[in-house]
């Protein structure tokens, strides 16, 4: 039980090596364990190859700057769509969660719209947009959206009552009471809801981006596939899961910890 | 960190109180309120009828077993909680929601979690539109008069139970309602912190006329701070005797006429509790 | 809007792709710019499959495009003959029954028990090789014969035929040479050998009607550079395989293997000429395989081939007969 | 603020006439405005069909029951990857939620991997599985497994502490403490977290199914969109936006508002 | 639904007894244990260095102003907190988590959403393994000794302030623990039903000879149950004074000498407050 009194926990913000070494470790075995695969030779190497064959991908995928390119663009897209998708949703999801009118008929279509696969909204896109990005932006933000509603809806719901009732003691309603009091009450399900929207976001821009084809990671991804390329499908998915784990450690994690941490739910 | 003392916190209190108009309590009246909880299929009658007239700036103190009701029914007085029958009216207006007019103070703080003490004291007038300085100004004045000098940047699960009622106390009051429904405000507190928040309490509605209803187990409590003191019967609540208090304040605890009150409520209370369970009657029907 | 030649922006579209190598080389020669003049405006664009492209072309966003004929035909029928009209072909050939050394297909008859993929349900090549099994006596699973006729998409045909969960494969280039070189898989059959002339239609050029009407003379401009592109393939055929290859660099980030080029122009023909007769063929084949719904459809008026006969001519060319 | 006191609310299951007439109005104002807009004649029919156009399509699929067949077929593989990642899902979930050090490792990748588009796997489901059942069941897994994940961690996380506490001082621990306490305190936020799982699964399957092409909603939609057959493509749409409004009013609903009931959520 | 009369739920109560090895309080020793929280990178120190032994068996009140650490210290003793310095030794051995030898009985009732009174009640039970049959039927009986019969099936928010105290009550004493550890257990309820409570657990503690640790912020029940009244500092909470109260059990709160004791407990705890604020410490530093 008993422990020393650190009185520099807290306030500084170390390294902590600790953690940094434990990931390094696993990454490290993943990596040893995939290579250990490959040189098995279960499986022939253009149908499952090694971490070298992919390296070998990456670098003259980033020697030649195509895969640089790719990434921009496509995480411009992203980007873009994620944003919208944002506000639109959590606009929808509050007016949702707190309507029972609009609930009852628009709400309960956002489960089964958000099931449609994204190139059922390719061709809505054309017809609206026309080639141009801004047809993939809608691809995007149809992927992303309904997710992000059914994030926020689930938070405004699971609100304790007793805040809602305090607020309104207190005079706040409309806008004022789901910017104070709605949205922050549930913050911690919108978090989660954002980041089934972000994965989302990332699937559909994958369909959005064949469309047509330009240098991008969905044109990447298709090429790679097309031409039976199994190295550079790896390759681009490792850039996904990369990003995907650098938005996660650098924006997600953080962001979830303050919240719980300052909503009391920290251990 | 100069904790301030009685006195002064009591002034700034006075202080605050300028900024605004004191236009001192409405009255209320409860005419034939009752509520039935549905569990599961089954009913529970929480309060049978209740007419009840509060005059504007008295101060009402409920008291009651557990279960009777008291809760419901500043819920419903504050507009937070349907009545199953009756009407409450509040300045002659019949009440249809909650209203800034009528501040509940909950038995659970239900202090806000996203913000910390000044934030969440700060909450209300932030409603009404008060800038931003004037807003740190009024907080810092509850703050200090609930003792919390020290802890404006605490976020509730940072804080002990009672320092959570009392920040939730000073939520309340900074919103200068005229009238206060107060639910087991000073449940949590010793009984130093108690007295003490008696006589700010006490204070604010002697300056301000405040009309103010307020549940408490502690008979004495009802004895010292109320005009009038109620007292409830076993679920389903209905107000089984009054009592008026006429002495004069500020009252002393230990005054003899005071305890002798408490003596003579308390017995009420334990006679309508035993006579109720005589009767077998839960207040819980199949 | 035909509010004078100034405004006019010219939007082409096409697959990053062998069979499409006529509008990867007069893209990248600059020879439709320079026949459109400089007062028109190339916008191109570049697809992964026809029926994007069609869309596209629905959504007026496309005003000239090379597709294959199904999508084409699909196009024509589903606009009920309003939103496009074939102008001329692009290639011909290039598709192969592969099968699977291990397989042992020597004859037809061997075909029978097998599993034969086809890259799309109600496809060119699925089409083919349905009314082929026909013609030799042999019934599908789904009519309860004994060929499995599995349709999936190509580059997962090239998975399972190297795992050897495929006897054959009747695809298109670059897949059929894919397939050959690095699976050791075998020609089984050209699908060329069944056609008249060895001859049969892979790629159309398509124009959107409203375009066609609004510019006819752009659209001839459009088909002397096609004319010409074609004329320069057949005589510069290595200088193409580099253009091309470095266009799909370009366009998709990553270019193909040389042997794979090679091999995969072997197997095909360039041509302008829309090889009217194999559309007609395979679409009643695909009629009476039920894949064009319960009436036939009408395909008369599918080729507006007066602005390629005319410049044709002008060419000092032979004329290219509608059917 | 006075009501009558109606004595039957509650136990009583009555069929809400005003709720079902309020969703009859909004749905036949949907399919009027998607009427009206197709007549205008901006988008030629074959592009933008009216809701006759599809109801065609949607009678003869019926009529000939290919349709019928499509769903049973399709229901089935998506039921089966469903529950499969539901039960992989909350196993994962709650050691990620509850394990620091896999939190850091594996954790750290389930939001990259939920990114991945379903394609990415389908290399991979024919290696291990073939031409078969199982592959597309395989996609479908990996497409909502993550998701239910980041769900079910979401929820553990956000657990209020004291349940905990109270739990693991009442001697609850390990597997009972994560099925009586961890699992139930998480309820409401992993039902979200199967809402969003359920899309997931939908959308895979739609990728799945074209592994190889046989009678389904997957083949059906690649079908219509081969050969720019709008009026299939919306109606196969229709069908995944009915079943998911059914699924949701028929299960999500009345649990989620079940457990908000209970938990004390309801307002 | 007719209530049980008091002796009725008692002797249930022994009834349920017997169906165990009541075997009887254990000791506790507490050394040098002190608590620094963070918050926002401001330390507060909760508890400065306790030392204190409790016989197994004993009964010991706790009293201090609000936010002295009284909680802290019972979190620390249960396993559920770590001090910061100093060990806690319950039956000889230091104290390295939580364990049902020690259970802790929190200021807010921490009931299960998820599950209902009984349910609620089970659940300890239910951790040792206890069968269906046996578990309903020991928690019907706390159930019903805490006045909560009726109320079986409902959920924590079905209930009152009050009833769900005494709900979570039920599920601390249905353990049956060698140490209780309670933290302001009868704080929400009037005071007959407090009144009947300390009955029962005086009934209870003196039939197991539990070791009992009870916070509360009422100086006579202090004196009426407890057979030593510890007093607290404001925080950082050390014990400033310690009573030893020798009154014959079972005590009756008019009993002047218990009366007489309270008035000079009261005095010391106001004291300790009152000198701590002349130093201007608040226990907060920046
Ligand atoms: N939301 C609810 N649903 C069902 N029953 C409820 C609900 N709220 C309160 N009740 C019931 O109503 C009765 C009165 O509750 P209330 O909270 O008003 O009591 P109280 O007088 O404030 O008691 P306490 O002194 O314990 O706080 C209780 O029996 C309770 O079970
Ligand atoms: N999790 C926490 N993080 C930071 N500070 C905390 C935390 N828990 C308690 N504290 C601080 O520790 C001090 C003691 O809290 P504790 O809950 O032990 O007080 P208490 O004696 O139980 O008071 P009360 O009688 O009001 O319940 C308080 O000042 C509080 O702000
Ligand atoms: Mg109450
Ligand atoms: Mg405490």
């Amino acid at each position: 039980m008993a422990r020393a009194l650190n009185p520099a926990a807290g306030p500084t913000i170390s390294i902590p090596w600790a953690k940094v070494l434990r990931k390094t470790i696993f990454f490290a075995c993943l990596l040893a364990l995939w290579e250990a695969l490959a040189r098995t030779g279960i499986w022939p190497d253009y149908l499952f190859p090694g971490p070298l064959a992919v390296a070998d991908k990456l670098i003259s995928g980033f020697g030649d700057s195509s895969f640089f390119i790719a990434i921009l663009v496509s995480l411009r897209r992203l980007l873009i769509g994620y944003c919208i998708s944002l506000v639109v949703g959590v606009i929808f999801g509050l007016l949702i969660g707190r309507n029972k009118l609009i609930e009852e008929t628009l709400g309960s279509l956002v489960l089964g719209l958000q099931a449609l696969p994204s190139v059922c909204w390719i061709p809505l896109a054309i017809l609206w947009f026309g080639l141009s990005e801004q047809a993939m932006t809608f691809v995007v933000v149809m992927g992303a959206l309904f997710s992000i509603i059914l994030g926020v809806v689930a938070g405004v719901k699971n609100t304790p009552p007793v805040y809602l009732k305090a607020a309104r003691n207190m005079g706040s309603h409309g806008l004022p009471l789901a910017l104070q009091v709605i949205l922050p009450a549930a913050l911690p399900t919108i978090l989660t809801g954002l980041k089934q929207g972000w994965t989302f976001a990332w699937r559909s821009l994958m369909a959005a981006e064949l469309i047509y084809i330009t240098v991008s990671l969905g044109g990447l991804l298709d090429t790679g596939r097309n031409l039976n390329d199994t190295a550079q499908v790896i390759a681009v998915m490792l850039i996904i899961i990369a990003i995907g784990a650098a938005i996660d450690a650098i924006f997600f994690t953080p962001l979830e910890k303050r919240v719980r941490e300052r909503w009391g739910l920290a251990r | 960190m100069q904790q301030q003392t009685l006195s002064h916190t009591g002034s700034a209190i006075s202080a605050a109180r300028h900024n605004k108009s004191a236009e001192g309590g409405i009255p209320l009246q409860i005419r034939g309120v009752e509520k039935t909880f549905s569990q599961r299929g089954r009913l529970v009658a929480a309060l049978s009828t209740i007419d009840l007239d509060i005059a504007a700036g008295e101060f009402v103190c409920i008291l009651g077993p557990s279960g009777c009701g008291k809760s419901t029914l500043l819920s419903i007085i504050a507009g937070l909680e349907e009545a199953s029958g009756g009407t409450v009216q509040a300045d002659g207006k019949v009440v249809q929601g909650p209203g800034t007019d009528r501040i509940l103070l909950f038995q659970e703080a239900a202090l806000f979690p996203w913000l910390d003490v000044q934030g969440n004291v700060e909450f209300g007038l932030r409603q009404v539109g008060i800038g931003a300085r004037e807003r740190a100004r009024i907080a810092h004045q509850y703050i200090e008069l609930v003792h919390l000098k020290g802890f404006e940047h605490s976020y509730a699960h940072q804080l002990s139970g009672g320092m959570r009622q009392r920040a939730a106390i000073a939520r309340a009051l900074a919103i200068d309602p005229a009238v206060l429904l107060m639910d087991e405000p000073f449940g949590a507190l010793d009984a130093l912190t108690r007295d003490r928040l008696h006589t700010e309490l006490e204070a604010i509605w002697s300056t301000t006329r405040k009309t103010v209803v307020f549940v408490t187990h502690n008979v004495r409590e009802a004895v010292a701070l109320g005009d009038r003191v109620l007292v409830f019967s076993p679920r389903p609540g209905r107000i089984v005797h009054e009592f008026h208090i006429d002495f004069p304040r500020p009252r002393s605890l230990e005054n003899h006429l005071l305890v002798d009150k408490a003596a003579e409520i308390l017995s009420v209370l334990s006679e309508a509790m035993e006579s109720q369970e005589k009767e077998g009657d839960h207040g819980a029907r199949a | 809007s035909g509010s004078g030649p100034k405004s006019v922006t010219i939007h082409l579209g096409y697959f990053p792709n062998i069979t499409h190598a006529v509008a990867l080389v007069g893209v990248e020669r600059g020879t439709f710019k320079q026949a459109f003049g400089p007062d028109v405006t190339l916008d191109t664009k570049t697809f992964n499959a026809g029926p994007s492209l069609i869309e596209a072309l629905f959504a007026g966003d496309i005003d000239i495009g090379y597709v294959g004929p199904n999508p084409a035909i699909n196009g024509y029928v589903k606009s009920k003959g309003s939103a496009l009209r074939i102008i001329a072909g692009a290639s011909s050939g290039g598709a192969s029954l592969i099968v699977r050394p291990g397989a042992h297909i020597q004859s037809a008859r061997d075909l029978n028990g097998k599993k034969i993929a086809s890259p799309e349900l109600g496809g060119t090549q699925d089409i083919a090789l349905r009314h082929y099994l026909q013609q030799q006596g042999l019934k599908t699973a789904d009519k309860g014969g004994t060929v499995q006729v599995i349709p999936t998409k190509n580059p997962d045909i090239v998975t399972l035929f190297k795992q050897g969960q495929l006897d054959g494969a009747w695809v298109p280039e670059p897949w059929a040479s894919t397939l050959v070189q690095q699976d050791n898989g075998q020609v089984f059959l050209d699908e060329r050998s069944l056609w008249p002339g060895h001859q049969f239609v892979t790629t159309n050029v398509v124009v959107r009607k409203q375009f066609l009407d609004q510019h006819p003379d752009l659209v001839e401009k459009f088909l002397q550079a096609h004319v010409d592109t074609v004329q320069y393939i057949k005589s510069n055929l290595d200088s193409t395989k580099t253009i091309v290859n470095s266009e799909i660099k370009r366009l998709t980030g990553k270019a193909l293997q040389p042997s794979i080029i090679d091999s995969s122009f072997k197997n095909l023909d360039i041509t302008y000429d829309p090889l009217a007769q194999s559309l007609y063929q395979s679409a009643d084949s695909a009629f009476a395989l039920g894949f064009l719904g319960s009436s036939k459809p009408d395909l008369h008026g599918i080729y507006e081939l007066k602005p390629l006969n005319a410049v044709l001519s002008s060419k000092k060319l032979a004329p290219i007969a509608e059917s």
